[in-house]
């Protein structure tokens, strides 16, 4: 703050060489490039989904073909999750924010953090190359026996892609576990640190305990399809459904990873705008823990209807219950937050609002398909589709725009316009729900999943659905056109312009390259905003 | 970190016993043990594992939190395999064995 | 307007109606628990807005009886919601005694369906009104998933297994079969219908379908001769290999101690792999049939074994 | 004090944060190399239970003799792995070499004998695919022991290269006498993966050659 920012040495102005960009080991110029390669993946996958909408529009599907839809499906599931929703906020706002908001000069490794975006980068090479050379058609499942055997597409190549990119989630995880463990300022003890660091620590977890899992079916698919072993082969006498399995262990808990960092955002937003200690931190804290933990317990609910054990659902049904309640718990301290504050409606708020809103309506939905004669109905159906898409597009994209303008002015230092933000944000509301609403009832009524044609009953909700996409399209571009405007136009940020508690408001927009001028000292629990009594006392 | 210079006698003496397992678990995969003949095998795998995992890894000596991590990697492949067969063997169990013997 | 936009699904088996009550309740609590969240937000947002800028928050106490009311509360609902679905899963996946039961071999992308009886049909499924149906289903290469929205039932065709599902429809007319897991290219076209009709009609359709209606028993009978089963497997002549009649759904000891019972999957085992189950007593003598039967020449053989009446007197084997 | 600081990385206080940081960091990915093998290894307990009788069978095809004696070598690999690590603590740079150079070797005798058995199996036509002849009851069940026995033993082979890759890292690092008595955090931590490898490999013995030897 002491001198203007313009002269001032930061990490933005350090070095403007490209060398000096593809070449940092600093975590927050890595955010950045995190930052770019998900908005371009989210943009394919945002396009396909596009294509995909426009060919419902008819119930025989008049705009591309039944090959092109499923690979459009395929791709557009597989970009939109493991190259846009899984580093979305762990890699970019995670690694901008992890080592500042613990009082640390960087990550525990910072090479090993910039090979991960190179890995990452690798990896979407790779499944770029098979989307180009003709594409895939499995779906993002990857179900066995049909992409061991039967599919003619590029299986193999895009099951590189995606094991590599694995290990770019595995390496990021291994990090920042460490970096919690290792790296925490003097007098950050485990209970002083903000919630976004113990969102961000369970995420890691699943990150290096479930990845392998998928690494390695992902692996035994491609041997199956290269070396002819015969892993899953049925013929063989090879189980169907042990790949399910693996893919689940990992693939579950994956929702998880999308889901805990933007808790984590919002158990920051929150308490900020609402200008008061968050309620239940403890319990917040801890229930991130328990999602993760049990959150690798509930994998076979995806199989309820495959011909799994029916003892073996019962188990995974009422382990599946049991994971919703610390989320509830989640829901709940979130709500008693805001009673006694003091609060404003900035854009970050409006999109944590938004976050609360469309998760708990995809929370409880998700209820349905745990309970076991609920999902024999609605499994596969577009329920699950508008279910999933209230967690993982609708609150997990809230969280990664709210958390987005919350440390805009941090990460640039300057301020995005408010009133577009707030325009943003309740057209995008609005937008995903007309989108996704309707699909419930789709999937109610019984239009499956993955088809690219379907009976003319069901036109009316699929136009309704397309019409939302649209302005849903309009209310993630605006961020984009606005946040890009204000880099150049917009007033400089202070250090804190929100009044915010946590040490990454402590140091300058943006910060210096080792992030403090001297090693912070933290004497006091996060979010200690005073009150009306102790103005009085 | 607290160095602790183990003396490679200790080093040599775990080895030892290695061989010697290695030996044994051979040698008694031939003794029809019905049951017990997996489980005698890997009780003795986990053993050696330990052995090596607590002296030539140095676990022994260091902290806590090294524990939890292997815990939890142990923990977690136990999950994996527990599901997995649980589905497998209730799969075939019927509940009402309710024969649909003769064709209406 | 409704026919455009329809809200719901027709309600035509017992099941429907189960699964049904089900969503009500499960609803209820959904809108219950989003009013809730939605007003409480909306109000504290309301109410404790930020006036005057430099506006502070009240101290407020964190009682821990809320915290545990607001996990005990919602989980006491959900408990509610397990017992309820469970008891619904059992009952889809466990047909109850009597009834009709009819084959379906899935393939890319078509159903192939056999009726007892002997008819054959594709991507159609006719079956009486009120008569509860089995299907027993297995498909020819990847997996597939058996979905009828108006009976609320659904359940995956896996390659080399058996999977069964189990309805009985209470209104005539004609609903959707969908394909619900996806099985390569023509996913979205692999559906069909299934008739409902009266049992005069259904036994009059029966009739109908010419020449290729030989009964599944029969078929399979015909193949056992063909392949030349019944030279060991006779029941006459106990010696060489175990006598059939009568050991569909009863337990079968094994060599080894073990004891199976003698389901599709046990029999379609014995047919393709004779000497992974060997029954007590007997060698392992019988040669594979895997790669020289289709998967609806299996379940013709099935039906076959299925038919063979227990000889009279004393049971040979226990 | 200049040598530490030199060695220390900008992010960190000291040289015990920094070894601190090193150490988790190689166990949480070996937690993660558990969970990678673990896959393999549940597929396997599945088959396992399924087609116990081909899975014996299969087994009774690998040849025990070299089974037990690359067990042996990965034991006295981990070992010489061990004195290496010794030998960097109390900061004797030659006999760290020597061990290094004897892990190394010990670890390309494992290498040599798995491709024996490998050539083998080829011989034998116990390599699935079109290729594969077993006799006739077991043959389709015991071509999924054989693919895992060539996906999980491959796997490990994978892994042996790659610790190889490391220890020649190290062995130049300790030829060009980086390594002292304060500051070898790279030997013990390359160790703890060299010795996972063993660990695993500890599993698969038994798991592979030794089911159902006595009938």
């Amino acid at each position: 703050m002491s001198t203007p920012a313009a002269t001032r040495k930061h990490y933005l102005n350090a070095d403007f060489s490209l060398k000096s960009w593809l070449l940092t080991t600093d975590h927050k110029r890595i955010a950045l490039l995190y930052l770019f390669s998900v908005l371009v993946f989210f943009s394919l996958g945002a396009v396909f989904a596009a294509i995909m909408r426009l060919n419902l529009l008819t119930p025989q599907g008049d705009l591309v073909q039944a090959e092109t839809y499923n690979k459009l499906f395929t791709m557009h599931g597989l970009i939109m999750i493991f190259f846009f929703l899984i580093p979305s906020i762990p890699a970019v706002l995670g690694n901008f924010l992890i080592p500042i908001m613990i009082g640390a000069r960087d990550v525990a490794f910072p090479r090993l953090n910039l090979a991960s975006w190179y890995i990452f980068v690798l990896g979407g090479l790779f499944t770029i190359s098979a989307a180009l050379s003709g594409g895939v058609d499995t779906g993002w499942t990857f179900y066995t026996p049909f992409s061991s055997i039967y599919s003619t597409s590029h299986v193999a190549l895009t099951v590189a892609g995606i094991f590599v990119v694995g290990f770019s989630s595995i390496l990021t995880g291994l990090n920042f576990m460490v970096t919690i463990h290792t790296m925490r300022a003097p007098g950050m003890t485990w209970f002083r640190m903000p919630l976004f660091i113990w969102s961000m620590y369970a995420t890691s977890l699943i990150f290096i305990l479930g990845t392998p899992v998928l690494a390695i079916s992902l692996v035994l698919i491609g041997v199956e399809r290269l070396l002819h072993l015969g892993i899953f082969d049925p013929r063989l006498g090879g189980d169907p459904l042990l790949f399910q399995h693996l893919f689940w262990f990992y693939s579950h808990p994956a929702v998880y990873v999308m889901i805990l960092p933007g808790m984590g955002v919002v158990s920051e937003i929150i308490p900020c705008f609402a200008r008061k200690k968050i309620f239940g931190y403890h319990f917040i804290a801890f229930s991130s823990l328990a999602i993760a933990v049990i959150g690798f317990l509930v994998w076979g609910h995806h199989m309820f209807v495959s011909g799994q054990s029916v003892y073996a659902g019962m188990a995974f049904s009422a382990l599946s219950f049991l994971v919703a309640v610390p989320s509830a718990i989640k829901v709940f301290n979130w709500t008693a937050t805001l009673y006694g504050g003091a609060v404003s409606f900035d854009t970050p708020m409006l999109y944590a609002f938004g976050f609360i809103g469309l998760f708990t309506i995809g929370g409880l939905t998700g209820l349905f398909l745990a309970t076991l004669g609920m999902d024999i109905h609605v499994h596969d159906t577009y329920f699950v589709i508008a279910h999933f898409h209230y967690i993982m597009v609708g609150s997990a994209v809230m969280g990664f725009l709210g958390g987005l303008h919350y440390w805009w002015p941090k990460i640039t230092g300057k301020m995005y316009p408010e009133a577009w933000g707030r325009v943003a944000a309740l057209i995008g509301f609005i937008g995903f729900n007309l989108t996704f609403f309707p699909q419930f009832i789709l999937g109610y009524l019984g239009m499956p999943r993955r088809y690219h044609m379907y009976p003319p009953e069901f036109q009316t909700l699929n136009v309704l659905s397309t019409a939302g996409a649209s302005i849903l399209g309009v209310g993630y571009l605006l961020p984009l056109l606005y946040l890009l405007w204000s880099l150049r136009y917009a007033p400089a940020a202070g250090a804190n312009p929100w009044g915010a508690t946590g040490l990454e408001w402590q140091t300058p927009s943006p910060p210096p390259t080792e992030n403090f001028e001297q090693v912070p000292v933290v004497g006091e629990e996060p979010y200690t905003y005073p009150t009306m009594e102790a103005e009085v006392v | 970190m607290n160095e602790h210079v183990i003396p490679p006698r200790l080093y040599v003496a775990i080895w030892a016993a290695l061989v010697v397992l290695t030996l044994l678990t051979t040698g008694i995969a031939y003794v029809d043990l019905g049951l017990f003949n997996p489980i005698v095998a890997l009780t003795i795998a986990v053993c050696k594992a330990t052995l090596v995992v607590l002296f030539f890894m140095h676990v022994y000596y260091r902290t806590r939190l090294t524990w939890v991590f292997i815990a939890a990697g142990v923990l977690w492949l136990g999950l994996l395999i527990g599901f997995v067969l649980t589905d497998a063997l209730s799969r075939g169990w019927i509940l009402t064995p309710a024969p649909w013997t003769t064709a209406v | 307007m409704w026919r455009d936009l329809p809200l719901f699904p027709p309600q035509a088996s017992t099941f429907a109606v189960r699964e049904d009550a089900l969503f009500f309740y499960l609803v209820a609590v959904t809108v219950v628990f989003v009013a809730l969240i939605f007003g409480l937000i909306l109000y504290f947002a309301i109410r404790y807005r930020r006036r005057t800028p430099e506006q502070r928050a009240r101290h407020v106490p964190e009682p821990m009886g809320l915290e545990i009311a607001w996990s005990v509360i919602p989980f006491g609902f959900m408990v509610v919601m397990f017992v309820w679905g469970a008891w619904l899963f059992f009952y889809a996946y466990n047909p109850p005694a009597g009834g009709i039961e009819i084959a379906v071999v899935a393939k890319q992308w078509m159903w192939k369906v056999q009726h007892p009886e002997g008819r054959r049909e594709i991507n159609q499924l006719h079956i009486p009104v009120g008569v509860p149906v089995k299907l027993t289903m297995t498909s020819e290469d990847v997996i597939h998933s058996f979905f009828v929205p108006a009976f609320r039932i659904k359940r995956d065709v896996l390659p080399g297994r058996y999977t069964s599902i189990w309805f009985d429809a209470t209104q005539i007319g004609s609903y959707h079969l969908f394909c619900a897991q996806y099985c390569g290219t023509q996913h979205a076209g692999m559906t069909g219908e299934v008739v409902v009709m009266s049992q005069p009609d259904y036994e009059r359709w029966l009739q109908g379908g010419g020449a290729d209606t030989t009964a599944p028993a029969a078929a399979g009978e015909a193949l056992f001769r063909g392949l030349g089963c019944a030279s060991c497997h006779a029941a006459d002549r106990p010696g060489q290999a175990p006598s059939l009649a009568g050991v569909f759904g009863r337990p079968v000891q094994l060599s080894g101690g073990k004891t199976v019972t003698a389901d599709e999957a046990y029999v379609r085992e014995s047919i393709l792999t004779p000497q992974a189950k060997l029954v007590a007593g007997y060698g392992p003598i019988m040669p594979t049939f895997k790669g020289l039967l289709t998967e609806e020449q299996l379940l013709d053989l099935i039906a076959y074994i299925k038919s063979l009446q227990p000889p009279a007197g004393p049971q040979a084997k226990p | 004090m200049s040598e530490s600081a030199i060695a220390l990385a900008h992010q960190f206080e000291d040289l015990e944060q920094q070894h601190r940081a090193g150490w988790l960091g190689m166990w949480i990915f070996l937690a993660t190399e558990v969970m990678f093998f673990g896959g393999m290894f549940a597929g396997y307990a599945l088959y396992r239970t399924l087609y116990p009788a081909a899975f014996a069978e299969g087994s009774r095809q690998l040849e025990i003799a070299w089974g037990a004696t690359n067990t042996l070598v990965l034991i006295c690999s981990s070992l010489t792995m061990a004195m290496a690590v010794h030998q960097a603590e109390v900061g004797r740079r030659g006999r760290l070499i020597g061990y290094l150079v004897g892990t190394m070797a010990l670890g390309v005798m494992f290498l040599g004998i798995k491709g024996i058995e490998y050539a083998h199996k080829f011989e034998h036509h116990l390599v699935p695919g079109s290729g594969f002849e077993f006799p006739a009851p077991f043959a389709r069940n015991a071509q999924i022991f054989f693919s895992f026995y060539f996906a999980m033993t491959g796997m490990h082979a994978l892994h042996m290269l790659v610790g190889l890759g490391l220890l020649t890292a190290l062995l130049i690092r300790a030829w060009q006498n980086e390594f002292t008595p304060g500051h070898h955090a790279a030997v013990e931590i390359t160790g703890l993966y060299w010795h996972f490898v063993d660990i695993v490999w500890i599993f698969l013995f038994p798991l592979l050659y030794l089911i159902e030897r006595h009938r």
